[in-house]
């Protein structure tokens, strides 16, 4: 599938990434390989990206593939007594492999979604729908019942966290949350009696989209699993930007999304193990998802097709397929490594006078996402005046209020990197926030 | 001048750092007066403002007092449209609220009518601010607080 | 955004085309817009491609504006301080224009969802959700109580029944259904004691993606209006192939896919009336459609937003906006008269020996999308056949179970077409059936 | 020969048309026989088969009868297979359903193995439909009755 990509397995130069961080000729061939990065802003100034936690670029390869799937093999999939048919289902289900592979899943463990927040969704409404009878026995396990307890953290993004109030409000179940400590970290003193025997479901980001911290997984599963608990891993921030095994972390099911890991937009991933999905009634109900249809019932499908109503993604989903195998091939070691160097040099803003990060300021188990306050100016107004000289940053809540709250801040600008970025970028960065403060006469 | 430095003009820097009607007046009713209050929130970035409006019983502002959290656009406008509201009749406090929408809707090329820009006075100051889509809410926000509190005064309908 | 297409309005023949049908040369201009039509199938024989009413090919200027997008301008919409950001969310909005103004509806009446399927779930599923107590007073419109009772056709692709169903499961509401008629059109002969008092929902499709039958929607739009249950329209099959006015049919909801429009997979929209998008509990939650969030509660957004929770399918979006100015460029009124041509020439099938066409033989109140049996072949045996001709057809109970069984077969074979399909291809679909018999011996 | 008459060759087509073991036999069981009975259905199509089995105390197959309705390639599939395996020990069953699903995976190049062919006779005749993976479940959706039949039966656990 990735017929034009610049970097190639066993380039040399990548099998060097393997042991360290990219080298420059890596990354300029990396570069050259998304035709975004080459674009002017505000008037003929480069653009320096660092919104990639948001939504990262596509590299050509990507963009490649899911247009020639549009020209040569665009068809139905699943059902058709047609070439275009067998060949459209053939690159569908390739491409499942390969985010199967990618994320250390097998392949009827991946269910396609339009997105992260749509995949746990999907896990919150069979709890909801479980509870309201659907699914018979098989789903005894999802049905909640007064004073069973949901718990997530004060680090989550709305995606991780809206769900599951709702569900609670949909049941009568309860919403619990591990706070945050001043170091933007979990804080798990209270671990053993925030995670109990009432505890059910247990949610949590793998990689904050704020502060960057990386949660201590291993501990939250064995929580959960002491409790009989399910867990749900949030692993939209991790999966593009490190390595991800999700046997071995041992979650009960993950989300995560191809427009952040260099893929489309409109395509994502719910994992889950296989029994679990065998368990759960579905959420979304249409075509392709049932076996018998009368007027009066309907049976469902086994997994992943019983979670996948309706014509799916299918372009999107080869694109994030041919996106799995880009990362896969460039080796995410190496991108993590490269990501450590950068939040290494980002992190150098802590320096500026006036500048504040929110979350650690230590490159251990954090990646290069850092957000951060000005003071005396308004983040919107940071991001404005950086805008001016070709540098995106993002600027608001990203979409985690409780967490700025916990900060005591309305809203923040954030940095954040992808496999693209340069230490040059950074050091861009830094530079143009140093002047923030004088252009708002805040000195 | 940069189009950065056409939004960020010296009235609005000025007025964002002293702002005009800032800090909330007790609206314990003056005999006939009709008072306001709203609260308005910017759902793009989770601002706010919090405006008190109060009439006279001949239907003109008497005064307008606020509190909020936000950029310093948002802090600007509702500072300026303070001070250019406040003893105006509610007419003219419509008539200025649309001006000001066209002006937003501009894209930076201003009303080009002198008259609507006399009236607008500080105001324009923000015409700028209509080049960036994404700050056009900002400035609005305290206008929507202003024509919220008005209709919550009941003034606007016995105008 | 058109910038490629062969075919621009004020184009004389256009013209001539909104009185009468395509030209020929219209059409070889539209056929050259469509890279995927060049393509051979079998062994070098030139495709047929009659599997439209299951998903659409896709004009060059819908693939080049999806990259364009990605290549120039992709962000995250909505948010962002940058310029990308602006630009993305420009686009994504003037899609949303385009789209509303081609099914005649307000931009704040179309909300953006992965499909049609996706959609009407959206509100199958406020229904159950205000029915739990969500959304407060405002969804008192949307609480199904014992008694209550949910109407759909017999004619209902899956999509428009399981979901309803479902819903049924979850409150305790009835479901009930108006019947299919020998011709393959609802039989409205007891609409009156269907549609009664206790209707709330009266959910039909407008155009049979089986039978190609359009329904009456006037009639049913009064029967529901007279008992004030709300009306949810199927238009997955109309939007694509012929004019629709949604403020003019009068429908509360309608759900349609861009894939079947010209447009990206993974992207559709659901129209609802302001005043009832207003008072609708959403379905999927997260970011992106809230006010105002702490751990202990959330307040939510205005619609549209409300109903588009996480990162959107925006280069979809996009592309889904270009599809929508292309056809109506091309003008519906004249994609419809050529689809009755087509559809006429569908149906001198019922001249062939031992083939039976499921639905109505007339071309008044249909579409060009023709099912049927032939005696003593199984429908995949007869696309395996017609396939080997570079024939693609489809196969299979088309996603509507119980209209198959309505008619007392498993599965049919359809062909159907789209705004690029000719009467050659046509002529040559009929040619390769008249032999499909003999070459099983079932003569 | 196209690939389209490799996948309908003769043998396929005459037990389509004329199917070995078509009509259910009841299962009043035979002293000391097990008997069980499977319903699969091909998910992607719809189409469905009913296949009862009817094992010896020594464990071979005394009988196999079926009910279906489907396309040619699963009405041909069950027909060969009732012919295949009238009379196999359960071994013998095993191994046949192993080389069956071996060429089903083949893409139309078959086992290259003659002793393999040869034990799946008649079966091989299903080579060409390997090349059509939307057809290849039509094929299997017989062996999957009679391998859950025989599960049901007990004969299994007993061999
Ligand atoms: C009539 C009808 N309704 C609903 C659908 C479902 O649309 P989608 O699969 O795009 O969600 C389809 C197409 O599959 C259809 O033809
Ligand atoms: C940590 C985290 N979780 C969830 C999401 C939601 O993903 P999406 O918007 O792609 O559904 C995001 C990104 O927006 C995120 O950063
Ligand atoms: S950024 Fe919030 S009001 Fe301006
Ligand atoms: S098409 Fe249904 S079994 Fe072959």
């Amino acid at each position: 599938m990735t017929t034009t990509a610049t970097v190639r397995p066993g380039d040399p130069a990548l099998q060097a990434a393997e042991s360290g961080s990219l080298s420059t000729t890596e990354l300029a061939a990396v570069r050259a390989d998304f035709p975004l990065l080459e674009r002017t802003v505000r008037g003929g100034k480069p653009l320096v990206y660092l919104d990639s936690a948001a939504t990262s670029q596509k590299p050509q390869v990507v963009l490649d593939t899911e247009v020639d799937f549009y020209e040569q093999r665009n068809a139905a999939v699943h059902r058709g007594a047609h070439q275009l048919a067998e060949e459209a289902t053939e690159a569908f289900e390739q491409a499942r492999a390969a985010v199967a592979a990618f994320v250390g899943a097998d392949e009827g463990e991946i269910v396609w979604q339009p997105g992260a927040t749509a995949a746990i969704n999907v896990v919150a409404y069979a709890f909801s729908n479980a509870t309201l009878g659907r699914g018979g026995e098989a789903a005894a396990r999802f049905r909640l019942a007064p004073g069973d307890e949901i718990v997530v953290t004060e680090a989550e993004h709305h995606a991780n966290l809206v769900p599951w109030q709702e569900l609670a409000a949909r049941t009568g179940a309860v919403l619990r949350w591990i706070p945050v400590a001043d170091d933007g970290r979990l804080d798990l003193s209270g671990l053993d009696s925030i995670v109990t025997e009432r505890t059910r479901v247990l949610a949590f980001g793998h990689v904050s989209n704020v502060t960057g911290a990386i949660a201590p997984v291993a501990t939250l599963v064995a929580a959960a699993r002491r409790v009989g608990a399910l867990t749900v891993l949030d692993a939209c921030q991790s999966v593009p930007n490190m390595p991800v095994d999700l046997h071995e972390l041992g979650v009960d099911f993950a989300a995560f999304s191809g427009h952040k890991m260099l893929g489309p937009t409109g395509v994502g991933a719910l994992y889950g193990r296989r029994e679990l999905l065998e368990a759960m009634p579905p959420t979304v109900t249409g075509g392709s998802m049932v076996e018998v249809v009368t007027m009066e019932a309907t049976t469902y499908a086994p997994p992943p097709q019983r979670f996948e109503a309706g014509t799916q993604m299918v372009a999107q989903a080869v694109g994030m397929g041919c996106a799995a195998e880009y990362l896969g091939e460039l080796g995410m070691a190496g991108v993590a490594r490269h990501e450590t160097e950068l939040a290494a040099e980002m992190l150098k803003i802590a320096d500026i006078p006036g500048v504040r990060v929110i979350g650690p300021l230590d490159t251990a188990d954090r990646l290069a996402v850092v957000s951060f306050v000005v003071d005396g100016v308004h983040a919107h107004d940071v991001g404005q005046v950086l805008d001016d000289k070709g540098i995106a940053v993002r600027v608001g809540h990203h979409c985690a209020q409780p967490l700025h709250r916990r900060f005591g801040v309305a809203a923040t600008a954030r940095a954040s990197a992808s496999v693209y970025t340069t230490v040059e970028e950074v050091v861009a960065f830094r530079e143009a926030l140093a002047g923030v403060r004088a252009f708002f006469g805040a000195e | 001048m940069s189009t950065l430095e056409q939004m960020y003009q010296q009235v609005i820097l000025d007025h964002a750092k002293y702002p005009v009607g800032r800090g909330l007046v007790d609206l314990a009713s003056v005999e006939g007066h009709l008072a306001g209050e709203s609260h308005q929130v910017n759902p793009t970035c989770g601002d706010e403002v919090t405006l008190r409006v109060d009439v006279t019983p001949e239907g003109s502002v008497a005064g307008v007092s606020w509190e909020g959290q936000g950029c310093s656009i948002s802090q600007a406008s509702v500072s300026v449209m303070t001070s250019l509201v406040e003893g105006a009749d509610l007419d003219e406090v419509a008539r200025l609220d649309g001006l000001f929408h066209d002006l937003m809707s501009s894209r930076g090329k201003g009303l080009g009518d002198d008259d609507a820009e006399d009236a607008l006075g500080d105001a324009t100051a923000f015409t700028g601010v209509s080049q960036y889509p994404a700050r056009i809410k900002c400035a609005l926000l305290g206008w929507a607080a202003l024509k919220d509190s008005l209709a919550r005064s009941g003034a606007l309908a016995t105008s």
